[in-house]
């Protein structure tokens, strides 16, 4: 009889629990009049993506900027396919992919210097400056050990981003590499500084926003990238940073974009490290 | 862990020891045992005559399975069971703190209420006492001999490799008898052997009970009166954890001195 | 005092402390040189020698052949560490790794120690097999012990470095700088919104599943495909849930919007066979012969699962539900591609807007530690999705222990 | 009114459209990974299964991922079977009862530590430790896969090794220590063969919970897509067809897709071989016990 009543109770619980869902189910689905703009797609963006919104979110009651990762490839497909209004890039857009885009809209948000990073005992034992013929070497996997290029007597640890990012495409695009011998494979631009930092003889590039601290960023040829030397263009490896649009953009998004781009957004791409568009 | 330590290095006790009188292999004395709180024996008393059968009867739960248990410290796997009183077998008191509860088993056999084959072939099942024990024996010829010993050696000798689980209830139970006997044991304890078999198997079995104590001392519970008068030499009969009456099993039987124990055999209650 | 029982303590003692000093080394990396290991070998070595002369004189047979076996190992392993090199650098052997010779010293240690007290049990019971017995249990006190050592490292890290960054800001403000500021609540709410839609999705689909194959299919080929589909279903990684959810429901059925739903969805399938398993065998646990009796008295077939077979089977089923829940909670491959977003999401609002849910958000704040300055913050969200997941997992079991039922 | 024969009926009917949806879901992803797969099995075919990968010439072979899902399970298994064993077998027959009402919910409870804690742990304290102790090149390694895996199984291991230790009945165990064996003795003889039917597939499912695991291994293994040489150099980094799904699905697009839902089909094979086959050898030892050869 005790039993009984017990698993009654727990019935009756169990509707109740399904009860205040659905209610709350209900309650969610109506429209509260918030406008959603989505942005997705490179991770270099991300930051000024990422701070613009926070930013411009608080400034906005009726609007909501959700902004993810992803990669390039991730953020242009995702505006073809109208998954999101707004596609971040780090790479140009390809020609196979402008097609399928027929109101293809572009911003330059910034500018970005790839940088190389390496370890800090690698720094520290006189490694600071590469060549871009020694980066190909270290990257096809044809120098293997520090010392051959007058570092430690230690194996060069090798970190790459995954395949399909913008990143990746850059690099191997200004490197004129088709192949690399990387020990490591990493996400995103802070997975391979972590990785870089993490281990003693590493080597690996990032957006230049991902630089200092326990990352120091060697100078290329001898010219190191600030933002200065990028800004002028002595830097070789630097890319646009760009918001890609199918469509003149309206509403929400358009003051999003005019945002970012409106000087105080300029500043913000400044403050999370990379070079102002303008 | 370091209970059983400090238990050990304490200082070692000399076995006690009790000269029985000539023809008795076991002796209970003041045997008392509890699950718990729950007194499940009450000062058990008993002789067991060896090469002879001992039946215990007496209505369900009043500690007859336990009782036969505690024969070979069986009730040593669960943990709530406390015991005092002694139980001698041929001199040694089996419940002395030095006594290795183990070597005990070897000796007092057990054959349990529901035929309980390892899932292993005729043979290995046989061979498994001889093998824990790590008695040097030749295995074809132990097999032979208990299987032999148990009536089942006919039966069984052609599929000595197949799975002992494929055999029937009463071969089966037969199969458990032929591997308590591997273990050569003195004393064999049965826990209703019959209990879960057809009357057919329970009368092989009966037959081979009767076979047996030409060489072993048996101990067997029942439920079966008829049983109980048909096979066995001495009868006790227990009433909630006391053992009310012990003798011959014809004065048990024809002329029993209690009240209570007349009650249960001309069924009037139980 | 017996002087047998006495070297066998000693033996015992002194390799437990060789055991447990091998340990350590190995945990801290603590600079282990060879005379340690020397002594530690010479220490147990002469023990044993010491035993082998007290027991050669009453055991006759293995024990002397067994002291030999055992000295000419530790000999061997004496004279092998002489010509171990400082590191030994496997890249001669293309391997690559570079060990220096402490990990070897205490890794011995480790073993050696181990190895020893477990012999040292012998002894103590004369050779006879309680020796054999209890050098076995102590095997497996090890092993429970090792065992668990792991798992209270992690749990022990997680509360250690976590609790500080648990503070009322953390659970009620939004995120801020990339996590750097501000807390996490609208991820505590996101994921508490995923479980809740998942549960109205998978309840009554996998409740009203089990009921069906446990009460009215036939016991036949279709039954054993299903549930066999059910079976592969539950092994199948939760990474490939992710890549259907992503496939499908968000690129086919909400036009390529990540959202709540097609997140609960997606976990709702990777609960499913959890819940259908854990409902069913809830349902087989009540005998048959209390059907029967219903049906004997002249109740139809619903009547007999309603009142008869559902009501002592509900927290079989609830708890089954509840621990997949638990694990739904937890996951991150199946809502990655298809709920979440890193931030700016907000509170759930609707079923068709992306959502921010615990698992992902420490994901995101692992990848920026180095770069933002996030530890806490992540330290923190780990622990915060450990006490809900366990917390959801042990209200599972206290459900399972207080209206357990017995037939 | 409707009558109790009619509503009888409409229930059956209601669960069996309840339990039919339940089995299109089912099969219908089935179908619908083999569906997108289909581009990429047809555009590659057999090249899907060579070691070569590189996206840029359109060359996807999968086996480095392939063999890094087996060679990690496999290794998470070396650590955690033995280990994972002996705790069962310690807390099933010999742990005092009141240490294993302790010590069992709190294992059943690790078991449900969400896989991104394990993850982050190992990533944060596990690289950086084995990479100081062997001296490898980097922080990234099948080594840290194996371990952390390891950790993870043990739990699964434990609860279900000792499930069905707890289940091998009290009677076989009674007629062996009846016989006079050691307690040890009759979990090694008999209660451990008894059970070994649970204790295998317990050990197949801590197996497949290591090849499907993804956020942990993502973290640690490196992501690389080739086959250590030598294959058994524990100390390389790789990759597992879960962490490639999930490191390049968040930026892929076109025919990658498919491939990686051929990964998808390929660890979805996998896992289905080792339900059946711990199907199959539980059948075996129930017919065992039933007494069929």
């Amino acid at each position: 009889m005790k039993m009984q009543k017990k698993s009654k109770m727990m019935v009756i619980g169990m509707i109740g629990i399904l009860l205040v869902a659905s209610v709350l189910m209900a309650g969610c689905t109506e429209d509260d009049g918030v406008n959603e703009v989505t942005v997705t797609g490179s991770s270099t963006n991300l930051p000024i993506a990422q701070m613009c919104a926070e930013e411009f979110n608080s400034e906005h009651d009726n609007i909501r900027v959700s902004v993810s990762g992803g990669g390039s490839g991730y953020g242009i497909s995702a505006i073809i396919e109208g998954t999101a209004d707004i596609g971040m890039s780090s790479r140009d857009i390809r020609q196979s992919e402008r097609d399928q885009i027929p109101d293809l809209v572009e911003y330059t948000i910034g500018i970005d210097g790839l940088a190389i990073i390496v370890s800090k005992p690698v720094y520290n034992a006189g490694i600071t400056g590469l060549t871009t013929q020694q980066v190909i070497d270290i990257y096809s996997g044809q120098t293997n050990n520090w010392n051959e290029i007058g570092g430690p007597d230690e194996d060069i640890y090798v970190v790459e981003r995954a395949e399909t990012s913008g990143t990746y495409g850059s690099f191997m695009d200004m490197m004129g590499l088709e192949e690399t011998a990387a020990h490591s494979t990493q996400l995103e631009n802070s997975d391979v500084r972590r990785t870089v930092t993490t281990s003693d003889y590493a080597i690996g590039y990032v957006g230049m926003a991902y630089t200092g601290g326990d990352a120091p960023a060697v100078s290329l040829d001898g010219v190191e990238p600030t933002v200065a030397n990028v800004q002028a263009g002595h830097y070789s490896l630097q890319r646009n940073l760009y918001f890609y649009l199918n469509g003149e953009p309206t509403g929400a998004v358009k003051e999003y974009v005019d945002f970012v781009m409106s000087s105080r957004g300029q500043e913000i791409v400044a403050e999370v490290g990379f070079i102002p568009a303008h | 862990m370091f209970e059983k330590f400090k238990e050990l290095l304490k200082e070692e006790m000399r076995c006690e020891r009790k000269e029985l009188p000539k023809g008795i292999k076991m002796q209970v004395e003041s045997f008392n045992l509890w699950y718990g709180k729950t007194q499940a024996i009450k000062s058990v008393n008993m002789d067991l005559k060896e090469n002879k059968i001992t039946a215990i009867i007496g209505p369900s739960g009043c500690g007859k399975s336990t009782l036969i248990r505690g024969l070979n410290r069986m009730n040593d796997t669960i943990s709530s069971v406390k015991t005092e009183g002694k139980v001698w077998l041929d001199g040694f008191n089996i419940y002395d703190s030095t006594t290795d509860c183990v070597d005990v088993r070897r000796q007092v056999g057990m054959v349990f209420q529901k035929p309980n084959p390892f899932p292993f072939s005729i043979a290995d099942n046989i061979y498994y006492g001889c093998e824990v024990n790590g008695m040097k024996v030749e295995k074809d010829e132990v097999v032979e001999r208990c299987l032999k010993q148990s009536a089942l050696w006919d039966e069984v000798k052609d599929r000595l490799d197949e799975n002992a689980l494929s055999l029937s209830g009463g071969q089966q139970q037969r199969l458990c008898i032929a591997r308590a006997l591997a273990t050569e044991p003195e004393v064999i304890l049965m826990d209703e052997p019959c209990s879960a078999l057809d009357p057919i198997a329970t009368a092989k079995i009966e037959d081979l009970i009767d076979e047996l104590k030409n060489h072993y001392t048996v101990v067997i519970v029942t439920h079966n009166m008829q049983q109980a008068a048909r096979v066995s030499d001495y009868t006790a009969y227990m009433y909630l954890g006391e053992l009310i009456e012990f003798g011959d099993t014809t004065q048990i039987f024809e002329n029993p001195q209690e009240n209570s124990t007349e009650k249960y055999i001309t069924g009037r209650f139980g | 005092m017996n002087i047998r029982k006495l070297i066998s303590l000693w033996i015992f003692t002194v390799s437990t402390v060789v055991a447990i000093l091998g340990f350590w080394a190995l945990a801290t990396r603590m600079d282990v040189e060879y005379w340690m290991f020397f002594v530690a070998l010479t220490l147990i070595s002469a023990s044993y020698y010491l035993s082998g002369i007290y027991h050669h004189m009453t055991e006759k047979d293995m024990n002397g052949v067994f002291m030999l076996f055992y000295a000419s190992i530790v000999l061997m392993v004496a004279a092998f560490s002489f010509y171990l090199p400082e590191i030994l650098d496997m890249r001669q052997w293309e391997i690559n790794a570079r060990i220096p010779n402490f990990f070897f010293y205490s890794l011995s240690m480790l073993f050696l120690g181990i190895f020893s007290s477990y012999l040292s049990f012998r002894p103590f019971y004369n050779f006879k097999k309680e020796g054999a017995q209890m050098g076995a249990y102590y095997m497996l006190y090890i092993t429970m012990i090792f065992t668990l050592i792991p798992l209270f490292v992690i749990l022990f890290n997680i509360v250690y470095r976590g609790a500080g960054g648990i503070t009322w800001e953390f659970l009620t403000e939004d995120i801020i700088s990339m996590g750097e500021r501000g807390g996490v609540y609208p991820a505590i709410l996101g994921t508490l919104a995923l479980i809740l839609v998942t549960a109205v999705i998978v309840l009554p689909l996998g409740v009203g599943t089990a009921i069906y194959l446990a009460e009215y299919a036939r016991k036949g080929l279709a039954v054993r495909v299903i549930r066999t589909a059910v079976n592969i279903l539950q092994g199948t990684p939760s990474i490939v849930h992710g890549l259907f959810g992503y496939a499908f429901f968000v690129l086919i059925l909400f036009d390529g919007q990540k959202c709540l739903l097609a997140g609960a969805l997606t976990l709702a399938i990777l609960t499913l066979p959890i819940v259908i398993r854990s409902a069913e065998e809830a349902l087989n646990a009540v005998p048959g012969d209390l059907r029967d009796a219903s049906l004997a008295l002249g109740a139809s077939k619903w009547q007999t699962i309603k009142k008869v077979v559902l009501p002592p089977s509900l927290p079989g089923i609830l708890t089954g539900t509840v621990l997949g829940l638990g694990r739904a909670a937890g996951e991150t491959a199946p809502i990655m591609f298809t709920a979440v977003y890193f931030s700016g999401a907000g509170t759930p609002s609707s079923l068709l807007r992306p959502i921010q849910a615990l698992p992902y958000h420490l994901l995101s704040l692992y990848r920026l530690i180095g770069y933002r300055d996030v530890d806490l913050q992540a330290w923190a969200t780990a622990l915060l999705l450990l006490i809900i997941v366990l917390g959801v997992n042990v209200s599972a079991i206290i459900i399972r222990e207080k209206y357990r039922q017995r037939f | 009114m409707i009558s109790r024969r009619a509503k009888d009926k409409m229930v059956h009917y209601t669960f069996f459209g309840i339990a039919t949806v339940s089995v299109l879901i089912i099969f219908f992803i089935f179908i619908f990974l083999f569906v997108e797969a289909y581009p990429a099995i047809q555009r590659f075919g057999s090249e899907l299964l060579s070691r070569d990968w590189n996206v840029a010439r359109n060359q996807f072979g999968l086996l480095p991922a392939i063999f890094g899902s087996v060679l990690v399970a496999v290794g998470a298994l070396v650590v955690a079977v033995p280990l994972g064993l002996g705790a069962a077998i310690y807390l099933s027959e010999i742990a005092p009862n009141r240490i294993r009402v302790l010590l069992k919910p709190f294992i059943e409870l690790l078991a449900g530590i969400p896989s991104i804690v394990y993850g982050f742990i190992g990533a944060i304290l596990l690289g950086r430790f084995l990479y100081d102790t062997f001296g490898m090149r980097g922080t990234n390694s099948f080594l840290a896969g194996i371990l952390v895996l390891g950790v993870m199984a043990l739990p699964i291991i434990v609860s279900m090794s000792d499930d069905s230790l707890k289940a091998v009945p009290k009677d076989l165990k009674d007629a062996s220590l009846a016989l006079g064996a050691t307690k040890w003795q009759t979990i090694r003889k008999v209660t451990i063969p008894a059970a070994i039917s649970g204790i295998s597939s317990a050990v197949i499912m801590g197996m497949g919970r290591a090849i499907g695991e993804t956020m942990a291994v993502m973290l640690i293994i490196g992501s690389v897509m080739r086959i250590p040489v030598p294959f058994f150099d524990i100390f390389e980094s790789g990759n597992t067809l879960t962490a490639l799904i999930a490191v390049q699905m968040g930026e892929a697009h076109g025919i990658i897709i498919n491939v990686l839902f051929t990964a998808g089909i390929m660890l979805f094979t996998i896992v289905a071989v080792m339900s059946i086959i711990s199907d199959i050898l539980q059948k075996r030892t129930t017919d065992k016990f039933e007494g069929k050869r």
